[in-house]
């Protein structure tokens, strides 16, 4: 999508509010949703809206990863454990406390002071007002990355992957559980079984004679 | 890229070989014999500093891995220090998970993980290296904190250190953006050459949310809240392990990021900062006073302790700096020694966790109360222990900078920290042990690390010159 | 031999004790005779340490230096003067006989307590004979952790209340004093206490640290208000700690308060002397006062401790309103000589009567003096030694514990009539108080069957008591070789203190 | 035409919100859950902004990352969860109060 | 002057009492007493050799140092002695009187289980007050007189089962602590001058100090301060109004005691001081004045008091507090010599006095009441000649000893001009018609009239004691009466010998200086023609008049028609009970300052250590960092939510705060 002209600029620019619209919505259903279940979808909606917006300021592939991942992979994880749970939902009500407002203030005012740095003194001179610069035609965001990922960011990506491990990892060690009598199979021990294991040679001595 | 180029990078390449090996020795031979993994790890641990030593001793800084690594003399100390740490933490843990049957593998898989991201922080040259390690050793400790299932004290800890945590990521992440905005980079380097405005709105705007970020992995007030409540709800063998080796990595967080990349706002973050600091001396040690369990007691000692080591960066200084370095080096020396006893005193069914619990320790067990008795006295700041030292370093280096408020405050929230210190040393010492206390731990090898522990409190303490002087050296 | 002095009588007790500590309780006969020994070898070294003293000089002597700290310029640097050697030699002699008045009375873990106690003498001569002021705090903090063990464990029934406040006290005082020497040495580059001397401070820094001594220092002797730890500690401490306490670790606020506060900040000193004094004389009246009512034999000493020490900070602080009001130093000497001799003395006295109650102690288990009555009847050869020490208590002449009120009573008679008609009234409330508990304890009819069960004082006992009597006495009728060893250290002083040091 | 500051009010807004949802929710643990989601999303979108208008793609890496650790976080708050709620039979926010004072 | 002779005669008597204080009950009785006796001997004798060489053998004044005490600031402080004909005339009288009373004391004492306590004691008193006789500075004085107290508070409280001898003895060093309080500042202001604690700088110094003012009490004479407050130290000391109160109490000491100590020797310490300090007194009238009239309002006041007691030993004790006040006030007068003079005779008829009381004590089985004894005189003739002896010299009868010192003295306070001498004229007068009738109420009440004691004795057996017979009085041993004897003959002539010498005759010189404006004495030498002459012109007197009236008054209430006593004490209850109640002092003492003083000590300590300091203050602090600590714990609630909370309030703080101030 190549704004060439002062209406695709403006399109863009609508888009960009509809989905910003819709995204601050979603939020807002997030955190005020009563039943669980509709706040994870209101999530996957904030999610896709945002993955709407990085198309537009032309950040494809993360669009995409977003969708994909969590969309995809992350967010049905949640909706499997709300359901998995079996929570009460009689129980579950969103409850605002009467200092509630206290919080809505306390909002308000990291809100304000971030849009006020930023509209207000340009992020401390940066010039803020500016449109992005759309790439060439041939540029393609997941090639570009894919050159930098294996080879400058080679370091933090082995991190990463250590880091999906030690998830991985946790995640079993926390959640798994072995049901004393439940019967499955072990395949590594069947493995890893040797035959002194199974088999016991019993020496018998010979009986004795007084 | 050869082997040589990035010797200097061993511990962590090592370290990551070393999860998979003992992930795979757990798989394999670790259901057989419960406690081997353990054995292995303090071996891979022993060898790990022993390949520190040899690769990582670097005498000037290398950069590696295209900036977003770096190793310094500074690095290879609070590796080293780390190993060490770790190792030590995880001897005394032993009989605790044994007792509980939760000596599993997949511990010490987490213990040696949240190792490497204490490693990587303490090499980070980018906000990405910063962000990678934060999370890495974030991660491992949350699981840890959790490990046992059968505790809801633990889950409930880990819950609540879990989602705090995460709101202090993302407002790592937050502020990491609004720098990168600025300056254009990630690179810490880079952003200490672009970034040199101070009361710049953008520059405060960012530095705000990683200084908030910075001071919740501290455990500074107000951000602290997690803190009491993940180490009295942790089992004990894992508040000693986040009680220890992570805040060699914070100070190595706080340092790389502030110090270095932020240094050319050093005015706005020390501002910030004094209040944060203020708060968490006093907040730490009046609420200290009031506790009954011994492990939130520590760790609102922890949290007045965070309060010194802010102090030292707050100084601005290089002198400063190497104050801080050896408050955290020596904090974590104490602290490791006194949740030792807390764990060595604990027995299956008997969790020593009131104070009550420590009465007439002296009687039960001498040599464990008198190893808590130099701790005790040590982390309260008396000479002849290696405490005094630390505190000193930090209110010479606030003179050095003119600041005698926070001298004042300092010196009079350690005397209100005295005084429950002094209470753990009257309960064990002064007060008649209770009739349903057990037996203690008396395996000996432990107490024999816990008695070189509380000996090198004492020893550090009459010849401090070394220690100190390493901690300036390798500041700059 | 000479330049090691100092060591060995810091860290030969110290070594004593811990292998005292190490022998364990089962060992505690060998421990014992080992304790005592060393504190017998601590007292022979005070022999070289007194005999060849320079007493022309106000320079240090013994000296010895090493490095320490080199990055922050710390020393393990020792010596002593004419202010430092006597209270050094008083600490070997004070710990003899309280190691020997605990050899049978103590039978809960007396190895400890005997470590305890070699411990602490090694910190205290530390104290008195480190020229380094990092060494200086170090031993002086190091000094409080087996005083509070001491207090703690062996104390009577509040001891937890009693040991607890004399820590925090005396910490919260040395915690700000701390603070200053840190922030002269981030001044003055050094941490020697010669060099702080020396070092230019403008009157606002002099102000301000002079505060900050004044606290360390006012707990320790311990001033008025901030006294009230001492009766409670002393009450709760076992007899040694008592007579530890009394005899030695108060003396550290008088020593701190000449080798600090007046030549460090004398413009300070002069600019607040006059607090100074009038704490001192509060000190003197309201404490004897308050002491002339006190039920419990311990407290009432520990409130003319600190009546007597009044004395101390009075003769100490005299040479600025001496100087204003007759232009000239002349007799300001005679002030400081006052106070010292009053700290050693009372070093002595107090240290004996603490001995006394602890001896009927050890027979009765009571401090309450409604308790006894008649002592005298059944312990004639102790209730010679009571009376005579309350006689020194009140300042007899012939005693030591005149000649210390007398210098100073003297000297602050040139400052003002008025310090030295208030200080003078030391006479009659120090006699009103001594010598009422000692007719109510002493003298009298036997009072009840406890006391009329007392056997009087075994040999041990006769032995510390008939020593300190005759030190006592001896330092009355002839203070000279006392005075002698501190007069070029006191003279050197007056003119530190009277210097000003505000960089022009 | 989208402009720098209108990324960043976005992402300012998001993230408030995000962290409002954690401290006026007072019943839903998973619902914290989910606003550690938001937040991250809110930086995530700074990098963005500022990695187009940069013309510097180093920031769409960093989002690249964050995504993987905010997976792997949800994986271990979830497991963290499960564990929770088979101990406590509930994941009320009010109910985690045994640790406190 | 030998030196080594001169510290001998302090030195035998120390070396006899630590000897005999130590080992006392190792060498035994015997060996103790002779021991001490052999100590105050040598001491006595080598004094009164000292007295020949200088009166006779025309030896000068020595003053010199024996050991420096201590140097402090430049200042040496040395203990030394200065022999001269007024401190070698005190060291006689003290030695000797300390010698009778060891002998006597052998006797006296001979049952007490403190046998040698007792000689230890006394000998230590010696030494004491040899010391402060013979000092040559301020400090030495300052130590005997200090010293001198010390054995004086052991020795009342000799019988320290006794609660009312523990009372008393520490009632006498409290009070004599309240005159030293006095002396020592006394002995500050000159130093504060001088720079010098010896006596000869301070002398040279007195016209000097007269000129200066010491910025208090809006300015007041340095001479006259440090004078004045020397004089506070002699008047604890020599039991002056209203420092008197201790001394009638010290009669719980063993008689002896009372003897030696608080009749002939410790007590007139301060009248030997001031005129030893006679050169400063001189310069200053206000002092004077303030001696003269304090001497003179003890003189008479406290005689009146020995008339209404009834324990023999109060009654000489009250002579003794009114003879004081006679030689205090000829001290006022500065007629030193006559001081000094009285002080000698005084000695040896009131230590006579006392050790006669004794004696009869002893012959009472230490029963005290002379209401219980009456016509002693047929039984113990020695004891009762040598008291009449004793009284008629006290009472100033021509010829006897006292006469010589007393008519001096009244005659030398009429003739004085100073402010306050008429009021202390008449005081004087009057006193000797007091004198007369408390002596001699003790006499007759004592040794003649009724045998009173005869019902003491059937009371007592009515009150179940039938075993105890009449203990009929018997004469006291050759011990106790011979120190009586010896006693009574100086008390006798030794007026007579001397008088001319000592009073008229300058014997003292430079040792006692008065201005020539001041010499009242000079006009009494004008007229003195010899003792003879003296007696019998002392015969048509009004002090001789005045004592006969006495007499006469005393002869009809207590032997004639005793019931008039009584009569007039009802008559005048109101005067009665004053007396009774000693003007009040005793209990001004005992319920107001005592109580005072305790009363500050509690409040001070209650309200002021406990209340404020360590309540308030302290534990205050304590409990308010503690209440602090839980109300700040009460905000970690233990909700996430509230955590959450404060990490975004803290972050929206940081950012508003550092957002304005950038």
């Amino acid at each position: 999508m190549h704004p060439t002209g002062e209406t695709e600029a403006v399109l863009v620019q609508i888009l960009f509010y509809l989905f910003a619209t819709l995204l601050v919505a979603g939020a807002l259903g997030v955190i005020t949703a009563r039943n669980p279940v509709y706040s994870v979808l209101f999530l996957v909606f904030s999610f896709i809206n945002s993955a709407a917006i990085w198309l537009l300021v032309e950040a494809e592939f993360l669009a995409i990863v977003l969708v994909l991942v969590y969309v995809g992979a992350v967010m049905v994880l949640f909706l499997f454990v709300v359901m998995m749970l079996d929570i009460n939902l009689a129980e579950i009500r969103q409850g605002f406390t009467r200092f509630a407002w206290l919080g809505w203030i306390t909002a308000a005012a990291v809100i304000v002071e971030i849009v006020g740095v930023i509209w207000g003194h340009g992020l401390g001179g940066v010039d803020v007002g500016r449109g992005f610069v759309s790439e060439p035609a041939n540029y393609s965001n997941t090639l570009e990355l894919g050159r930098v990922l294996y080879t400058r960011y080679a370091y933090p990506f082995e991190l990463a992957g250590v880091l999906l491990v030690v998830a991985i990892v946790a995640a079993i060690a926390l959640t798994l559980r072995h049901r004393p009598g439940m019967k499955a199979q072990d395949v590594s021990r069947q493995v890893a079984v040797r035959a002194k294991d199974r088999l016991r040679v019993v020496k018998v001595s010979a009986e004795k004679r007084s | 890229m050869n082997l040589h180029s990035i010797a200097a990078a061993i511990p962590e390449i090592y370290l990551t070989a070393a999860i998979c090996l003992v992930l795979l020795f757990e798989a394999f031979v670790g259901a057989r014999r419960p406690g081997a993994t353990g054995t292995l790890t303090l071996l891979v641990l022993v060898i790990g500093a022993a390949l520190t030593v040899v690769f990582a001793d670097v005498t000037h800084r290398v950069v590696l891995f295209d900036g977003s690594y770096v190793a310094d003399p500074l690095a290879f100390v609070l590796k080293l220090a780390s190993f060490l740490s770790v190792a030590v933490a995880l001897l005394y843990s032993r009989s605790y998970l044994q007792g509980r049957d939760i000596l599993k593998g997949e511990y010490y898989v987490l213990a040696l993980s949240a190792l490497l991201g204490i490693f990587v922080l303490i090499s980070a040259n980018s906000l990405l290296t910063v962000y990678l390690g934060v999370e890495l050793l974030a991660l491992s400790v949350y699981a840890m904190v959790a490990f046992d299932r059968e505790s809801g004290v633990a889950a409930e800890a880990a819950m609540k250190y879990f989602v705090l945590g995460a709101i202090a990521s993302g407002m790592l992440l937050y502020g990491m953006s609004i720098i990168y905005g600025l300056t254009g980079t990630l690179n810490l380097d880079g952003i200490a050459v672009a970034l040199n405005a101070p009361n710049n709105l953008g520059v405060i705007l960012g530095l705000t949310f990683i200084v908030v970020a910075v001071s919740f992995k501290f455990g500074a007030v107000p951000f602290h809240m997690w803190l009491p409540d993940a180490y009295e709800g942790a089992p004990t063998c894992v508040t000693l392990f986040i009680g220890t080796a992570p805040k060699i990595a914070y100070f190595a967080l706080a340092l790389r990021l502030l110090t270095h990349g932020l240094g050319g706002a050093t005015v706005d973050w020390t501002r910030m900062l004094t209040p944060i600091a203020v708060l968490t001396l006093v907040v730490g040690n009046l609420v200290a006073i009031v506790q009954s369990n011994i492990k939130r007691m520590l760790a609102y000692s922890t949290i007045s302790h965070v309060g010194f080591i802010l102090l030292g960066f707050i100084a601005g200084t290089a002198s400063g700096y190497s104050a801080a370095l050896y408050y955290t080096l020596v904090y974590v020396l104490m602290t490791l020694g006194t949740f030792g006893v807390v764990v060595l005193a604990s027995r299956k069914g008997f969790e020593a966790e009131r104070l009550e619990d420590y009465k007439g320790l002296y009687r039960r067990d001498p040599l464990l109360a008198l190893a808590m008795a130099m701790l005790m006295f040590s982390t309260a700041g008396v000479p002849p222990f290696v405490g005094f030292w630390a505190k000193l370093r930090i209110i010479q280096a606030l003179w050095e900078t003119s600041h005698p408020w926070l001298v004042i405050i300092a010196v009079t929230m350690s005397v209100v920290g005295a005084f429950y210190y002094l209470r753990v040393i009257k309960l064990m010492y002064f007060d008649e042990a209770s009739e349903s206390a057990p037996e203690t731990a008396r395996s000996f090898g432990v107490r024999f690390a816990l008695g070189l522990n509380a000996a090198a409190v004492l020893v550090l303490g009459v010849l401090p010159a070394p220690l100190l002087d390493l901690c300036s050296r390798v500041i700059h | 031999m000479h330049d090691h002095l100092l060591s060995l009588l810091i860290w030969l007790p110290i070594a004593a004790g811990v292998v005292v500590l190490l022998l364990g309780e089962r060992n505690i006969a060998a421990g014992r005779w080992l304790s005592l020994a060393a504190s017998f070898v601590a007292l022979a070294l005070c022999v070289p340490l007194w005999r060849d003293f320079n007493t022309h000089t106000a320079a240090y002597q013994f000296v010895q230096k090493a490095a320490w700290i080199p990055r922050f310029h710390a020393y393990y640097a020792l010596g002593v003067d004419g202010i430092s050697m006597p209270l050094v030699v008083l600490t070997a002699l004070m710990t003899v006989p309280v190691l020997i008045a605990g050899w049978q009375v103590i039978s809960k873990r007396p190895a400890q307590y005997y470590a305890a106690f070699l411990i602490m003498e090694g910190l205290m001569i530390g104290v008195f004979s480190a020229t380094d002021a990092l060494l200086f705090y170090f031993f002086w903090e190091a000094m409080l952790i087996p005083m509070f063990l001491i207090i703690g464990i062996w104390g009577g029934p509040r001891r937890v209340y009693a040991t607890i406040k004399f820590f925090l006290y005396t910490f919260l005082g040395s915690v700000f004093m701390l603070a200053a020497l840190i922030y002269m040495y981030v001044k003055a580059g050094s941490y020697s206490i010669s060099a702080f001397q020396a070092l230019p401070l403008t009157l606002t820094e002099q102000r301000w640290i002079f505060a900050a001594f004044l606290l360390a220092f006012a707990v320790k002797v311990p001033m008025w208000p901030v006294h009230t730890w001492l009766p409670d500690a002393h009450v709760e401490a076992p007899t040694g700690g008592s007579v530890i306490l009394a005899a030695i670790m108060l003396k550290m606020g008088g020593y701190g308060f000449l080798r600090f506060s007046l030549p460090i900040v004398p413009d300070a000193c002069r600019e607040l002397d006059l607090l100074v004094i009038t704490l001192s004389l509060i000190a003197v009246i309201y404490i004897g006062f308050v002491a002339i009512v006190q039920q419990d034999m311990k407290k009432l000493i520990a409130y003319s401790s600190i009546a007597h020490m009044g004395f101390v900070t009075l003769g100490a602080f005299l040479v600025y309103a001496i100087v204003k009001a007759t232009a000239s130093t002349q007799g300001a000497g005679m002030g400081m000589d006052g106070a010292m001799v009053q700290m050693i003395s009372h070093g002595l006295i107090s240290g004996a009567l603490f001995l006394c109650v602890g001896v009927l102690y050890d027979r009765m288990h009571t401090r309450q003096i409604a308790d006894y009555g008649g002592v005298i009847n059944t312990m004639p050869v102790f209730a010679g030694f009571m009376v005579l020490f309350a006689l020194a208590n009140t300042g007899l002449p012939g005693t030591s514990g005149f000649v210390g009120e007398f210098l100073v009573i003297l000297a602050s008679f040139k400052a003002s009539f008025w310090y030295a008609a208030l200080a003078a009234l030391t006479l009659i409330l120090g006699a009103s108080y001594t010598l009422w508990l000692v007719k109510r304890v002493v003298f009298g009819p036997v009072a009840n069957d406890h006391v009329a069960k007392l056997n009087d004082i075994n040999g041990r006992e006769f032995l510390i008591l008939g020593a300190l009597a005759l030190a006592v006495l001896l330092l009355g009728v002839w203070p000279e070789p006392l005075l002698k060893i501190m007069e070029p250290s006191i003279q050197h002083l007056v003119t530190q203190a009277a210097a000003t040091k505000i960089p022009v | 035409m989208i402009t720098l500051a209108d990324l960043l009010t976005l992402s300012g807004i998001l993230f408030a919100l995000a962290v409002a949802g954690i401290f006026l929710n007072r019943k839903n643990v998973i619902l914290l859950l989910m606003c550690v989601e938001l937040l991250l999303l809110a930086a995530n979108f700074n990098f963005i902004a500022f990695s187009r208008m940069l013309g510097d793609l180093t920031g769409q890496v960093f989002v690249f990352f964050v995504l993987t650790v905010a997976a792997a976080e949800s994986a271990i708050g979830l497991a963290i969860l499960v564990v929770l709620f088979r101990e406590r039979r509930s994941i009320n926010v009010e109910d985690l109060n045994t640790l406190k004072g | 002057m030998n030196p080594h002779l001169l510290i001998a005669i302090p030195l035998a008597p120390l070396i006899a009492a630590v000897i005999a204080g130590l080992a006392g009950h190792r060498i035994g009785r015997a060996a103790t007493h002779t021991l001490t006796i052999a100590g105050v001997a040598i001491a006595c004798g080598l004094s009164l050799y000292v007295l020949k060489q200088m009166y006779w053998d025309g030896v000068g004044t020595f003053n010199g140092p024996v050991y420096t005490w201590l140097v402090s600031d430049g200042v040496h402080i040395q203990v030394g002695f200065l022999i001269d004909r007024l401190s070698v005339l005190m060291m006689s009288v003290v030695t000797f009187v300390s010698l009778c009373v060891h002998v006597y004391t052998i006797g006296y004492m001979s049952d007490d289980p403190g046998y040698t306590r007792f000689f230890s004691y006394i000998s230590l008193f010696t030494f004491a007050m040899l010391m402060l006789v013979m000092a040559n500075n301020f400090m030495q004085l300052f130590f005997g007189w200090e010293a001198v107290g010390m054995v004086s508070y052991l020795l009342i409280g000799f019988w320290y089962t006794r609660p009312s001898a523990i009372f008393a003895n520490l009632k006498a060093f409290i009070v004599n602590r309240v005159g030293d309080f006095g002396f020592i500042l006394g002995i500050a202001a000159l130093f504060s001058y001088t720079h010098s604690l010896s006596y000869t700088t301070a002398f040279a110094a007195a016209p000097h100090i007269a000129q200066q003012t010491l910025p208090v009490f809006g300015g007041v004479n340095a001479l006259t301060l440090a004078c004045v407050c020397l004089f506070i130290g002699a008047m604890g000391k020599s039991a002056q109004v209203p420092l008197h109160v201790w001394l009638p109490d010290s009669m719980e000491g063993p008689t002896p005691i009372s003897a030696l100590i608080h009749a002939a020797t410790m007590v007139t310490a301060g009248i030997f001081m001031v005129a030893r300090m006679s050169p400063l007194f001189e310069y200053s009238n206000a002092a004077l004045s303030f001696v003269l009239v304090i001497g003179a309002t003890t003189a008479f006041f406290m005689g009146i008091l020995g008339v209404v007691n009834n324990d023999i030993k109060r009654v000489i004790a009250y002579s003794t507090l009114s003879q004081l006040g006679y030689m205090t006030a000829a001290l006022g007068a500065s007629a030193y010599s006559a001081a000094i003079f009285h002080l000698m005779t005084h000695a040896f008829f009131k230590a006579l006095l006392f050790l006669a009381a004794g004696s009869v004590i002893i012959g009472m089985h230490h029963e005290q009441d002379m209401r219980k004894m009456g016509g002693l005189g047929k039984y113990m003739p020695i004891t009762a000649l040598t008291c009449w002896i004793g009284g008629l010299a006290l009472v100033a009868t021509p010829f006897f000893s006292g006469f010589y010192s007393k008519d001096a003295i009244i005659e030398a306070v009429g003739l004085s001009h100073r402010w306050g001498s008429t009021y202390a004229y008449w005081c004087v007068l009057f006193g000797s018609f007091i004198t007369s009738l408390y002596t001699f109420r003790l006499l007759f009440m004592t040794f003649h009239g009724e045998e009173r004691f005869r019902h003491a004795a059937a009371d007592r057996s009515h009150a179940g004691h039938e075993e105890h017979a009449v203990h009929v009085p018997h004469e006291s041993p050759l011990v106790v009466t011979l120190p009586l004897i010896a006693l009574a003959i100086p008390s006798l002539i030794i007026g007579y010998l001397t008088v001319g010498k000592v009073l008229y005759g300058n014997y003292f010189g430079s040792a006692i200086m008065v201005r020539p404006q001041n010499d009242v004495l000079a006009h009494l030498a004008a007229d003195y023609h010899g003792p003879l002459r003296l007696a019998l012109q002392g015969f048509a007197g009004w002090p001789f008049l005045f004592a006969l009236a006495g007499f006469g008054t005393a002869w009809l209430f207590f032997l004639k028609r005793p019931a008039l006593a009584d009569a007039a004490a009802v008559k005048f209850a109101w005067l009665k009970r004053i007396l009774d109640q000693k003007f009040y002092f005793d209990w001004f003492n005992e319920q107001v300052i005592a109580r005072l003083g305790r009363g500050i000590g509690t409040g001070l300590w209650k309200a002021g250590d406990q209340g404020v300091i360590d309540g308030a203050l302290v534990n205050g602090t304590a409990a308010s960092v503690g209440w602090f600590g839980g109300v700040v714990r009460r905000v970690q609630s233990g909700y996430l939510y509230s955590y959450a909370f404060w990490i975004v309030i803290g972050l929206a703080a940081l950012l508003g705060w550092f957002l304005v101030h950038a």
